[in-house]
């Protein structure tokens, strides 16, 4: 019975709060209908879909915003913009979606099913850090040795490196010492936002 | 008393049909601001006569705000317009009187934008707070005086 | 010497709550010329009041200052307590303690002196106030109604017969305005054109009702009692008086290919046409843009076959002026067109219709005489789809408010729908069913029980065809946002209601307010819904807002009352703010220099020359004059006259000054 | 004025024959490119879902880039680097704050103004201008021309008109003489980053889109992606086994579209590093 008065939280500063400003997204003014979800070519793959996602917000309480943080949606959103393009209220969702992301990875709270995800980027980041540009062939090497997905997309490669499409060696940018700086600054900060 | 916070004295020379409305809406809202600013109504803004704003600077104000309906909206099809032209030769006055124009606040606000004169006046009294006290008051007041004599 | 008397009102909480009323009453009683000043709990409450009519009779107040709530509240009772007790009603002014002051800041000693300040600027005006007296200006009994739909033909119904003439200005052809266009109308389902065509042809046929159709009002000048309003009356191309409505030159016209308005171009009219069967009048008009011979020169076949030789292909725009009493504006709302919606299409798949086309296609009168038939191959659509709220309620895109008619249309549809479609599938998606009226929540009930119509919560993101079917993508949000995805094989927007195109103009024609959507703004949102804030001008139907017909006949009627109100006496009273020119003693006569500054300035044409002459008739000085029945107290002519000549009663220069100086004074 | 140049990653690795049509065309017409000196990656999908700093300072780097060769304008080819170009100088340029944040962490000021040009902007403003004389092979086919979302959206940052239905490559497939035809797929997702992590995704959306394509009578899909390309092309098979259906429907970028029509050799345009091959009857 306790449960009926608490379906609704107070919280002060729960992720709407914190969304709002930091995002300037105002979530509040999502009136649920349903338009984001209908439109979302991801929202199958979802565990909550965009409009679900934004009503969980919506309610409040650390419970509910502790299900947000570890949901799967995000880690499949691909910022196609499809929803915010269509909202009537123009909910800007993929904003809400990065700081979802962001926020659920620096307190390591992500879904595991996002894990393959979450190392496809970090194995990104760290080509773009090493070299300054992406290196296609490093990338998937360490991808792989991240997820241990030996099999997949191995049969692409042969194909890529014939079409010229794979470079065997990166490309790389003159200043890398400036870049890698950076990237170090960036780091930083986070660490200096987590205290 | 230098330690008081600067609390400028602003006077509004509002129309009775837009702004004067508005700043009521205000109330009926609940849409809270700054207490600095006194409403003197007028039957609409083109009966405001500049020499007023003079007087007013004179007598003290620190700041000034002109409102009323929108253009076309004029309860009196054009006052505001006229009102409007006299503002840009009078510009040229203030210049020549050393007050610096940012002291008035020149703006439209309909009998439906209640949070806008609640956002009008702070921004007005925070600006004015910026610039601080307007000093030169006794200059202004020689002027309106000889101006008035030489009518 | 100034005998002023000071009534500060708590408004129960509403000004005590943040003023110190007791605080601002004392301070008051201590400014100079005043000789009474008190607080009390509701100052236009009966007891309230009679403080007020006793302080004027027992300590011989020569002015009384109300501090309370917003001169636009209650003006009207303090003035009429204090002409009661004998004192000139225009002796009696207002402080704004309430929307000004104590709704607007916080508790704190700031804000109780603001008060003080605002009761002592008021205090310092008084004492400068004249008694004035009413102005009385006569009235023209002649209403003017433009806009012929519903509102506006039961407005002149009801003006003419409260015994008053009427002059109705109709844009289009035709009188009837959206309603002839509909079906059945909900919550009763009765046939739109059988409850409005007797109407119809009563305006018509009314002796006191003049019509002018295919006509439109260019100028409006004047003011309450005492407007001239001059209308032109487009050239129909045909002599109305000769001609009997046979229609046999409509048949004949080559022209047949241009799309309807009257069916929403789901029908097809000749360039010689009447819009609709039972239009009022019955007698065709040439639309110049389509017809053959005004285009190139050559056919006139609707002139040869004309057996009463109506047709008059020179015939000119006519402008006529008249003289009117009062005005009441009628001139209804439009739809978006389905152009409107990127993700519907564009516009683009003629089997998306708007609501109105819907109406049409269930009209028996319509295209399809009253079969709904798809407009791209004529079928009968099997599964049905009609989407709430597109373009309303989305600031993004369309409109921030609620269109109000379409919950209600939307649930009539869907059951006509099924009413003639018995096999057929229909889906609604909403997002919330506005359904308050009489009648109306169980009208929608039954359209989803009786009827079948399946109700699906959830806005849909895209519609695109696909083999001749429409794939509709939505959600159903009471299921955890689940996709639905209906192949329809017609699709009906509940477009949003949007005011008129031309209304903002016209608006301006006749000095009228208008909101941020160009719908017509109403002097009071609750106490005065059918005026404007122009006086002598009033509002009926859609035109102020979205409206179904019961509220539009509604408030038509009650504009029409307030017009036989004014038109009660032939003669009104003004309030006497007005600009006058000063006048003194001879020789001088005035200050005025005759300048005439002012007199261009003057947007109502009040100014006039008034020469000044001796006895044997030589004039001595040219003057200006203000027309009391023309000035509206704008005072633009006062910040015009440099020798400040002319000056507005009530905001004169020595009260205004007088208020800035009490403003400023230091404490 | 100099058009300034910025490949980006994709480009140089995984899609050379977009960068090679490009240039192509360019030289055809007698437009020169500039290109941006020491470019970084912008960052991708990556730093934008993983480290919202790191996702504003590498394009902020690049710009500050283009910026110092003094370039007024830069194109950029790539619909996604296009896009997180232009959405960083956005949020960069309307905030203050944001600014000095990112000056700090590039370690100099802050400088975004170049106006970043997309594919179609370019295309439509210098390119079709030139185009009428030029065409020497009309391309008489129905193709389909596929938008994806990072060109269009969010409409209002991208100032993209008509974001449903955008009509641009379908105006310059018409000059081309080809049919561009009506379809319903333009602007959905193909599944973009999610290409390597989440195959499954990539096939399921991208196997909609070549569908409806297919199914309206399109003979290839006409792109200006990266992404979008080694989706529809270099998946295909993938595709064909998650729907169980083949589709004969090559997919060209525009620029080879344009090079084609020119009388380009398809081997410059790199026509043929394709995985479904392009052998249109032209
Ligand atoms: C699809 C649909 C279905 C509906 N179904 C129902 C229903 O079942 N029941 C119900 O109660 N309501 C229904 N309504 C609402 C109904 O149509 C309106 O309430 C009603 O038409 C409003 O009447 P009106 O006279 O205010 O405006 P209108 O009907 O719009 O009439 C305005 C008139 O003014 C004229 N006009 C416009 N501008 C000028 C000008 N400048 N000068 C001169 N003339 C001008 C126009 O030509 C028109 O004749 C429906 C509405 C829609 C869109
Ligand atoms: C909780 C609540 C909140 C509301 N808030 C708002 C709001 O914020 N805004 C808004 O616009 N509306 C609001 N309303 C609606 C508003 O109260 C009504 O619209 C309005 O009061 C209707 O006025 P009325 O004169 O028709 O009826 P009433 O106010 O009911 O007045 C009827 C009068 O008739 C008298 N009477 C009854 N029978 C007889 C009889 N046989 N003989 C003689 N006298 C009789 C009654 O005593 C009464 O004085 C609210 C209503 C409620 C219930
Ligand atoms: S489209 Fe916008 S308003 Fe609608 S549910 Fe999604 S976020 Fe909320
Ligand atoms: S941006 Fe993300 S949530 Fe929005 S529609 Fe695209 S995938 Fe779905
Ligand atoms: S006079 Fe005005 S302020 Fe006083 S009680 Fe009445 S409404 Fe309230
Ligand atoms: S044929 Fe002549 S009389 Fe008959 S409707 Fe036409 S104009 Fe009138
Ligand atoms: S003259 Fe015009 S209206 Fe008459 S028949 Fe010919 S096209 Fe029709
Ligand atoms: S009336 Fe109903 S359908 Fe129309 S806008 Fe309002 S809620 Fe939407
Ligand atoms: S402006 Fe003044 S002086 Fe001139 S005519 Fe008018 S009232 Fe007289
Ligand atoms: S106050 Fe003056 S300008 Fe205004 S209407 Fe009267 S005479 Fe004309």
């Amino acid at each position: 019975m306790e449960n009926i008065h608490s379906h609704l939280g107070h919280s002060a500063n729960g992720l709407l709060q914190e969304i709002r400003q930091q995002t300037a997204v105002n979530i509040q003014a999502c009136y649920q209908c349903g338009k984001c979800s209908a439109g979302c070519p991801l929202a199958g793959e979802m565990d909550f879909p965009p409009s679900l996602l934004m009503r969980m917000i919506q309610v409040n309480k650390p419970e509910t915003d502790e299900k947000v943080l570890g949901a799967y949606s995000m880690w499949v959103c691909l910022t196609c913009n499809t929803c915010s393009s269509r909202c009537p209220m123009e909910i800007d969702i993929p904003r809400v979606m990065d700081h979802l992301r962001e926020k659920s990875f620096t307190l390591g709270k992500t879904n595991k099913k996002a894990s393959p995800i979450i190392d496809f980027h970090k194995a990104f980041l760290k080509s773009i850090e090493v070299n300054g540009r992406l290196h296609e062939l490093g990338l998937i090497v360490y991808y792989k040795m991240l997820t241990f997905r030996l099999m997949q997309d191995v049969m692409l490669a042969p194909g890529m490196l014939l079409r010229g499409k794979l470079h065997l060696f990166p490309e790389r940018i003159r200043q890398r010492k400036q870049l890698a700086a950076i990237f170090k600054r960036t780091y930083k900060r986070r660490k200096e936002q987590e205290v | 008393m230098e330690n008081k916070i600067f609390e400028p004295k602003i006077v509004a020379f509002v129309c009775n049909w837009c702004t004067y409305a508005g700043a009521d809406l205000t109330g009926t809202s609940r849409i809270k601001y700054a207490p600095n600013v006194k409403i003197v109504r007028f039957p609409c803004t083109g009966r405001i006569d500049f020499m007023l704003l003079l007087k007013a600077f004179g007598e003290g104000a620190d700041g000034i705000i002109v409102s009323g309906c929108h253009p076309n909206d004029c309860h009196y099809t054009s006052g505001n317009f006229h009102a409007r032209r006299r503002w840009i030769s009078f510009r040229s006055l203030l210049d020549f009187l050393g007050i610096d124009t940012g002291r008035i606040t020149f703006s439209w606000v309909s009998a439906a934008e209640g949070a806008k004169w609640a956002a009008l006046v702070n921004d007005t009294v925070s600006r004015i707070k910026e610039l601080g006290p307007y000093t030169d008051y006794e200059k202004v007041a020689r002027y309106y005086e000889e101006e008035v004599n030489h009518e | 010497m100034a005998r002023i008397g000071v009534f500060v009102c708590h408004c129960g909480e509403n000004i005590s709550a943040t003023v110190e009323c007791d605080k601002v009453a004392q301070a008051a009683a201590g400014f100079p010329g005043v000789v009474h000043s008190i607080d009390y709990k509701y100052m236009c409450s009966d007891p309230g009041q009679n403080m007020i009519r006793e302080a004027i009779r027992e300590k011989n107040l020569t002015g009384v200052v109300v501090a309370s709530c917003s001169p636009r509240m209650h003006e009207p009772t303090f003035r009429q307590a204090c002409s009661e007790a004998g004192l000139n009603p225009f002796l009696c002014e207002m402080a704004n303690l309430r929307e000004h002051c104590s709704w607007v800041h916080e508790k704190g000693e700031a804000t109780t002196k603001k008060a003080i300040d605002l009761v002592r600027m008021m205090v310092e005006k008084v004492k400068r106030n004249q008694p004035l007296y009413p102005i009385r200006v006569p009235v023209t009994k002649t209403a003017l109604v433009v806009g012929g739909g519903i509102a506006g033909i039961q407005a002149a119904l009801d003006i003419a017969n409260g015994g008053n003439k009427v002059i109705m200005v109709e844009r289009e052809p035709s009188i009837g305005g959206h309603m002839s266009q509909l079906s059945e109308t909900f919550p009763t389902l009765d046939c739109s054109q059988c409850i409005l065509t007797p109407r119809m042809v009563e305006v018509a046929q009314h002796p006191n009702i003049t019509l002018y159709t295919y006509a439109e009002l260019i100028g409006l000048d004047g003011f309450i009692g005492n407007f001239k309003a001059k209308i032109r009356k487009k050239a129909k191309s045909v002599d109305e008086k000769i001609c009997t409505g046979c229609a046999l030159c409509t048949t004949k016209c080559p022209q047949k290919k241009i799309p309807s308005e009257f069916n929403e171009g789901l029908g097809k009219r000749t360039a010689i046409y009447v819009p609709f069967p039972q239009a009022v009048p019955n007698k065709p008009v040439i639309d110049k843009d389509h017809c053959t011979y005004y285009k190139t020169g050559k056919c006139k076949i609707c002139e040869k076959v004309c057996p009463a030789q109506a047709i008059r292909f020179d015939q000119p725009d006519e402008i006529v002026e008249v003289a009117v009493g009062a005005v009441v504006i009628a001139t209804g709302f439009t739809i978006h067109q389905t152009g409107f919606f990127p993700e519907y299409g564009y516009g683009r798949y003629p089997d998306v219709l708007t609501g109105l086309q819907f109406e049409r296609l269930a009209s028996a009168s319509g295209p399809t005489l009253g079969e709904i038939r798809r407009p791209s191959d004529g079928k009968i659509p099997e599964t049905i789809v009609f989407i709430s709220c597109a373009g309303s309620r989305d600031p993004a895109k369309g409109i921030e408010y609620c269109s109000k008619i379409c919950c209600m249309y939307i649930a009539k549809h869907a059951m006509l729908y099924q009413h003639k479609v018995h096999h057929g599938k229909s889906y609604v998606f909403y997002m919330d069913i506005r359904a308050g009226g009489k009648m109306y929540e169980e009208f929608v009930r039954r359209a989803i029980t009786e009827d079948q119509v399946n109700y699906v919560r959830g806005r849909v993101s895209k519609i695109y065809e696909r083999d001749g079917k429409l794939i509709v993508k939505g959600v159903d949000t009471l299921m955890g946002a689940e996709a639905v995805e209906i192949e329809a094989d017609m699709v009906v927007l509940a477009t949003a209601g949007i005011a008129n195109p031309g209304a903002e103009e016209l608006a301006q024609t006749l000095h009228v307010s208008y909101d941020g959507h160009h719908f017509f703004s109403e002097a009071h949102p609750k106490l005065r819904p059918v005026e404007t804030n122009t006086a002598g001008i009033f509002l009926a139907g859609a035109c102020q807002a979205l409206k179904d017909i019961p509220e539009s006949v509604a408030q038509a009627s009650g504009a029409a009352g307030k017009v036989n109100i004014l038109f009660s006496k032939s003669e009104l009273t003004r309030e006497p703010l007005i600009a006058v020119v000063n006048r003194s003693a001879p020789p001088e006569y005035s200050t005025c220099v005759g300048c005439f500054l002012c007199q261009p300035a003057c947007p109502y044409q009040a100014i006039e020359k008034e020469e000044i002459k001796d006895r044997s008739g030589k004039v001595i000085k040219t003057v200006a004059r203000v027309n009391p029945g023309l000035c509206q107290g704008c005072g633009t002519c006062v910040a015009f006259c440099r020798s400040k000549s002319i000056d507005i009663q009530g905001y004169t220069h020595e009260q205004v000054l007088a208020e800035v100086m009490a403003v400023l004074e230091n404490d | 004025m100099n058009i300034g140049f910025y490949p980006g990653c994709s480009m140089q690795g995984s899609s050379p024959e977009y960068n090679e049509s490009v240039q192509a065309i360019c030289s055809a017409l007698g437009i020169s490119l500039i290109e941006v000196s020491d470019w970084n990656c912008c960052g991708a999908t990556a730093a934008h879902n993983l480290n919202r700093e790191l996702s504003l300072a590498l394009p902020a780097r690049i710009l500050a880039h283009a910026a110092a060769d003094g370039l007024e304008e830069v194109l950029v080819p790539c619909a996604a680097c296009y896009n997180r170009l232009k959405m960083v100088q956005h949020e960069i340029g309307a905030d203050r704050k944001l600014q000095d944040s990112i000056s700090e962490i590039l370690d100099e000021p802050y400088q975004g103004n170049a106006r970043i040009l997309s594919i179609l902007d370019f295309l439509e403003r210098d390119v079709e201008p030139l185009l009428a004389e030029k065409i020497m092979k009309p391309l008489k086919q129905k193709i389909a021309c596929y938008y994806g979302c990072l060109l269009v959206r969010p409409q209002n940052i991208l100032d993209a008109k008509r974001h449903e239905d955008p009509q641009s490559m379908d105006h310059i497939m018409q000059l081309l003489g080809a049919e561009a035809i009506d379809w319903a797929f333009k602007t959905e997702c193909c599944g973009a980053g999610l290409s390597v992590s989440k195959t499954g995704v990539v096939a399921e959306l991208s196997g909609r889109i070549l569908d409806d394509a297919a199914h309206r009578g399109a003979k290839a899909i006409i792109v200006a992606c990266p992404m979008c390309h080694s989706n529809l092309d270099m998946r295909r098979k993938a595709i064909e086994q998650h729907r169980n259906k083949d589709f004969d429907l090559p997919v060209m970028y525009i620029t080879q579209a344009i090079g084609l029509a020119l009388g380009i050799d398809p081997v410059k345009l790199g026509l043929k590093r394709h995985f479904v091959p392009v052998n249109l009857e032209l």
